[in-house]
């Protein structure tokens, strides 16, 4: 027996006090196996213990919400008699070591904590930071993760509808992939994770374990230091296929209510799996290891418990099910196993070769996990001197349009499948959020994933905020009624001042935000310690939003005809620090532009009632973000092939601040009727102002330039296609 | 009169048979009968439908290891008597490993997973697959990782020779070239029917192209199999 | 060393593409090692191996033929070899 | 014969996974081997070889070994091994 020491205690990365409490708790020492599993399940992954007090603070229900942020993925309901789960997940430091399968493993998880739930996966998104083209790995990073994602989903046969890619050289040593899921699911036909029922059987489907990924939860906790690149790590294979069985098989046993637990085995594997639904529902557990289903010989307890393999359940079901239960899965050609029963001892007890090798009181090690209020402070902004540029606004446009992070998305999104299910109406290069319809209805789910991190790294709160407005916008542009929100918190190291600000502020901005708009948020992830040898990331509060359309044919794209008039909704100030022009011109200071949340409220409710009232006048909506009003009239003429007469207003001073200011709250609604909207925009008291008309196949300023849209496309596809085929 | 009834094969990692399965009954008229892989015996031999996905996560080559489920064996015995068959996708590549159509569906030459709307001219309209459609050029999305069509050059003469290439990759417009090709298949080819004209297999996926708008041509191309049964 | 050792053998099965199929992954490598800067690599090739434990019997070498050509390998595009290890 | 093909040489890199690495692939295989009903099968893995011509330079191994681990294989989840022809 390995005695336990101080080495090996810090080596699972519990520090001396938490080990104090661990032999209060236990009223012993702890064995190598319970070390490990106190390691996990108070590892920052699963602990949260950084964020827990700050994430208490979010406004987390409402009308439409089902369940909130503590179970696998959060609900709303959509009417009917229907509700929707979504979920978004980080999988950055997997996909740092291993860009393919950290991705298609980031992507089978989140999918996991959806189906888990009741639901069918409808749809998936993902939010892509790499870092600056430049960095020697940023290229096959990106294949790497793009084609990990693809395959993963496209297996599954989930549409992958969309998402966001940026780079920028806060990630070149730590990338992010954030992969969120969508459900559908009956309302009467939700499970949950609460064990119940003392003697009711455990039951474990799926891959086989495997030593995959031990200490995997600990290390997407630990700060990667110079070794981690060559030391070999612990990286786990995922199996798109065995998905695919779980998901058919989970829903063939979920009409039968046979089901009383279940929970998938994510990070941590089986300890987190067990503990969670023991701990939900107050009870105990004994399990038998021996019955653990291995893909490898002598596996060890402690090896065991802490294996993250992929594509695993834990279930408990009813006693008088277990035949059904057995019989649906060998259908499905999957291995299942009776490995444990449920007890009323409130402890959890491990047993291998009829011994009992591990004991631990299950409700006092979840409740006492620790909860820091870490120090923090506001940090101080150094900026590079930098040469300042200029630009014409048409060479601006051009470098803009043909940069990495606005050029065409084509060659990401061409590898995902958008369209299997069939109810995919717009996927999110159509639309300002992608559009699915609810399978043989006519409502439909408007999503979008929304970020931006030069806002949140200058301001985080006003950052956050405005990523929570943002998504809060996609959806009302495609014709949504928003109505609640996943996030993503990625930051870098808690321990760290500085970053611990970053973290809080995030948090105040979303609480905001969420709170002004009614926009709850249901579930979420965090992840820290995303930074190499001392430099952090930017602050990057992902924000994914759901939203609902009642009638699809009210949905709306950035779609326009020949002959429409395009009408700007809201105030244009000129705001262009940290905007993407000043950003080519090398000015990196400055603030984000001001959020308004009651101008916010307004602009975006006037917006939704005139599509919703005026539906045949509306050929397309466009939210107004990075880039300014330039680049959201450019992205129309691109996407639709079509040429635009734009005419700058009189009374505008600087036509570079007004054309590339990015103001918030602001939305291009194109319409085929200019009187209409006129009139109910003074009614209401809206700022509306005309700006171009289609027409023609050039895109036109008038008396500035002009350019053809053949062109823009051009330059528009310019860049991702060298960067991928040199 | 009751309906008649359409078998549609299933495999464990099918994913576009939910997707076919709606096509089929909605716009043929029928009923659907979904076989499992492992069942050695189809009942509804009026006509069998492959559908698209990865069957059996498509490890080894797409579809290769579906080639020996039992279903498939039926398959292929009715496939002797003339009983229609049409695989799309993956159905497709697992009609090619049973050799019940020429050639090998290989990786895409960009080696990448490709999905977008695909323009398809329709080559051989005297097949009694495709000789209601009225348009000569459709529109169906394609999806896929592994499309590229590869025969010998010689059975490539024959096909064409036979006229048994039914579908190509084409432009809006109809005209064949390089740069409409989306995946390398030898001449565009995007499907093909077997000598006795009874096997259709194609990459498209015209299941998918029947929803929200009535003019999507998915709609005429299952509508014109109404005929053949 | 005990009898049912013995009797475990392990072949493998070579697979690769037949003469005059183009393969893209094998013509990527090679020019990102000419990127690289290798003047000394002339030609690359791919293909594949199962390694495949087999407990020996009357017909162990017609079993795996069957497999290779059956399963393994599509005669169309590949070419196979079956080797002791 | 000329010079010029004396000075050629092939060596085939053979990549497999490192052990503990799931393979999914291998065990979708051994599992439709086994419902064709083959007894004798034990157990399957998969590996991918290159087959590499280089013309002969002082520095040939150091070369491939610097192309098989940075390029040809990925040495987080797997193994590769030079061999001459
Ligand atoms: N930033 C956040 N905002 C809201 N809820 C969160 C956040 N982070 C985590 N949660 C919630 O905490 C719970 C645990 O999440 P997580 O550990 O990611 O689950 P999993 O076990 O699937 O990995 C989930 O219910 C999740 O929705
Ligand atoms: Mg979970």
């Amino acid at each position: 027996m390995i005695k336990i020491n101080k080495h090996i205690v810090s080596e699972h990365g519990i520090s001396e006090d938490e080990f104090k409490l661990i032999k209060e708790i236990l009223q012993r020492e702890p064995n190598l196996l319970e070390l490990g599993i106190f390691s996990v399940m108070w590892s920052e992954h699963c602990s949260y213990k950084s964020t827990k007090k700050w994430l208490k603070t979010l406004p987390t229900s409402g009308e439409k919400v089902i369940c909130g942020p503590g179970e696998n993925a959060g609900i709303i309901d959509i009417g009917d008699n229907e509700a929707i789960v979504f979920k978004m997940e980080s999988h950055n430091h997997p996909s740092f070591i291993e860009p393919y399968q950290g991705a298609a493993t980031g992507v089978g998880g989140i999918m996991r904590d959806v189906f888990t739930m009741g639901a069918r996966p409808i749809a998936n998104l993902n939010s892509l930071r790499f870092g600056s083209p430049k960095h020697p790995k940023t290229k096959q990073l990106l294949s790497g993760v793009v084609k990990g994602i693809g395959d993963y989903g496209n297996c599954v046969g989930v549409p992958t509808v969309g998402g966001e890619c940026n780079f920028h050289e806060s990630y070149n040593n730590n990338i992010l992939v954030n992969a969120m899921c969508i459900g559908l699911v009956k309302k009467n036909k939700i499970f949950y994770s609460i064990a119940k029922g003392f003697g009711n059987p455990i039951i474990y489907v799926g891959a086989k374990t495997g030593r995959d990924g031990i200490h995997g939860a600990t290390m997407a906790s630990a700060e990667f230091d110079d070794h981690s690149e060559d030391s070999r790590p612990q990286v786990q294979v995922g199996d798109p296929f065995m998905e695919k069985l779980l998901l058919e098989s989970c829903q063939e046993l979920m009409k039968d209510d046979a089901i009383i637990a279940i929970q998938d085995m994510g990070a941590a594997g089986l300890t987190s799996s067990s503990f969670e639904m023991a701990s939900k529902g107050s009870c105990g557990v004994k399990l038998f290891l021996d019955k653990v289903p291995c893909r490898e010989d002598k596996m060890t307890p402690y090896e065991m418990m802490l294996s993250e393999t992929q594509e695993r359940m834990l279930m408990v079901i009813k006693p008088s099910k277990k035949k059904s239960t057995l019989r649906i899965f060998k259908k499905w050609g999957l291995e299942a196993a009776e490995i444990g029963v449920i007890t009323k001892t409130g402890n959890m007890e491990i047993f291998f070769n009829n011994s009992l090798v591990g004991k631990l009181p299950i409700k006092p090690l979840a409740d006492s996990s620790p909860e820091y209020d870490r120090p923090s402070e506001k940090p101080f902004i150094k900026f590079k001197k930098e040469n300042h540029k200029n630009f014409s606004i048409k060479s601006a446009l051009i470098k803009i349009i043909s940069s990495p992070n606005h050029s065409s998305k084509k060659w990401i999104y061409h590898q995902y499948d958008r369209s299997v299910m069939c109810d995919t109406y717009f996927s999110s290069e159509q639309s300002d959020s992608a559009v699915i319809r609810v399978h043989n209805s006519t409502k439909a789910i408007a999503v979008t994933c929304d970020c931006n991190p030069i806002y949140c790294n200058s301001n985080p709160k006003l950052g956050a905020e405005i990523g929570v407005a943002e998504s809060w916008r996609n959806l009302i542009a495609s014709g949504a009624d928003p109505i609640a929100i996943t996030d993503n918190l990625n930051f870098g190291n808690p321990e760290k001042k500085e970053i611990m600000y970053q973290i809080k502020e995030a948090i105040k901005g979303i609480k905001t935000a969420c709170e002004a708009l009614n926009y709850p948020v249901v579930s979420g992830n965090v992840s820290l310690y995303n930074e190499t040898k001392n430099k952090s990331i930017f602050p990057t509060p992902v924000i994914g939003g759901v939203g609902v359309i009642k009638n699809i044919s009210r949905s709306k794209g950035l779609r326009m005809n020949e002959g429409d008039k395009i009408f700007i909704v809201g105030n244009s100030h000129g705001h262009l620090e940290l905007s993407e022009f000043n950003r080519i011109c090398n000015k990196n200071f400055g603030s984000p532009p001001p959020l308004d949340l009651k101008e916010e409220i307004k602009n975006g409710n006037f917006v939704r009632n005139f599509i919703k009232k005026y539906n045949s006048i509306v050929t397309g909506c466009h939210d107004i973000s990075e880039g300014g009003i330039i680049l959201a009239l450019a992205e129309l003429a691109i996407r639709n092939e079509k040429g635009l007469n734009i005419k700058i207003p009189s009374n505008v001073k600087n036509s570079k601040n007004w054309l590339f200011g990015e103001d918030q709250s602001r939305y291009l609604l194109i319409v085929n009727n200019e009187d209409i909207i006129k009139k109910v925009a003074k009614k209401e008291n809206i700022k509306l102002q005309e700006i171009a008309t289609v027409s023609g196949d050039k895109f036109c300023i008038i008396k500035k330039f002009e350019i053809s849209v053949k062109k823009l496309i051009k330059y528009n596809n310019i860049w991702f296609e060298n960067f991928i085929e040199k | 009169m009751p309906k008649k009834v359409v078998s549609i094969v299933v495999f464990p990692g099918s994913n576009c048979d939910r997707d076919l399965d709606i096509a089929v009954q909605k716009y043929m008229d029928v009923n659907t009968e979904l076989v499992w892989h492992d069942d050695p015996n189809i009942k509804n031999q009026e006509m069998i439908f492959i559908p698209g996905g990865f069957s059996f996560g498509d490890y080894l080559r797409s579809g290769a290891l579906a080639t020996k489920s039992p279903a498939m064996k039926e398959v292929i015995r009715l496939s002797k008597k003339g009983v229609p068959i049409i695989g799309i996708c993956n159905g497709f590549q697992i009609l090619t490993e049973c050799k019940l159509l020429d050639g090998a569906l290989i990786d895409n030459y960009k080696r990448l997973f490709i999905c977008k709307e695909n323009f398809v001219k329709i080559e051989n309209k005297n097949t009694q697959f495709t000789k209601n459609i009225h348009k000569n050029v459709v529109q169906f999305p394609i999806a896929h990782a592994q499309g590229r069509f590869y025969t010998s050059e010689d059975n490539l003469k024959r096909l064409e020779d036979n006229n048994q290439i039914v579908f190509k990759y084409s432009s809006r417009d109809g005209k064949i070239n390089k740069s409409e090709n989306p995946n390398g298949s030898m001449n565009n080819i995007a499907g093909i029917i077997n000598k006795n004209k009874n096997i259709l297999g194609l990459m498209p996926h015209p299941e998918r192209a029947v929803n929200f708008s009535e003019d999507n041509d998915g709609i005429s191309f299952f509508r014109g199999l109404q005929n053949l049964l | 060393m005990n009898l049912r050792k013995l009797l475990k053998m392990i072949y493998r099965v070579y697979i690769n593409f037949k003469k005059g199929i183009l393969d893209p992954e094998a013509e990527a490598i090679k020019r990102t090692i000419d990127s690289m800067g290798y003047k000394t690599i002339k030609n690359i090739s791919k293909g594949k191996f199962f390694d495949i434990e087999i407990s020996s019997s009357k017909n162990t070498l017609g079993d795996l033929e069957k497999i290779s050509s059956d399963l393994l390998s599509n005669p169309i595009i590949e070419n196979f070899k079956i080797i002791k290890k």
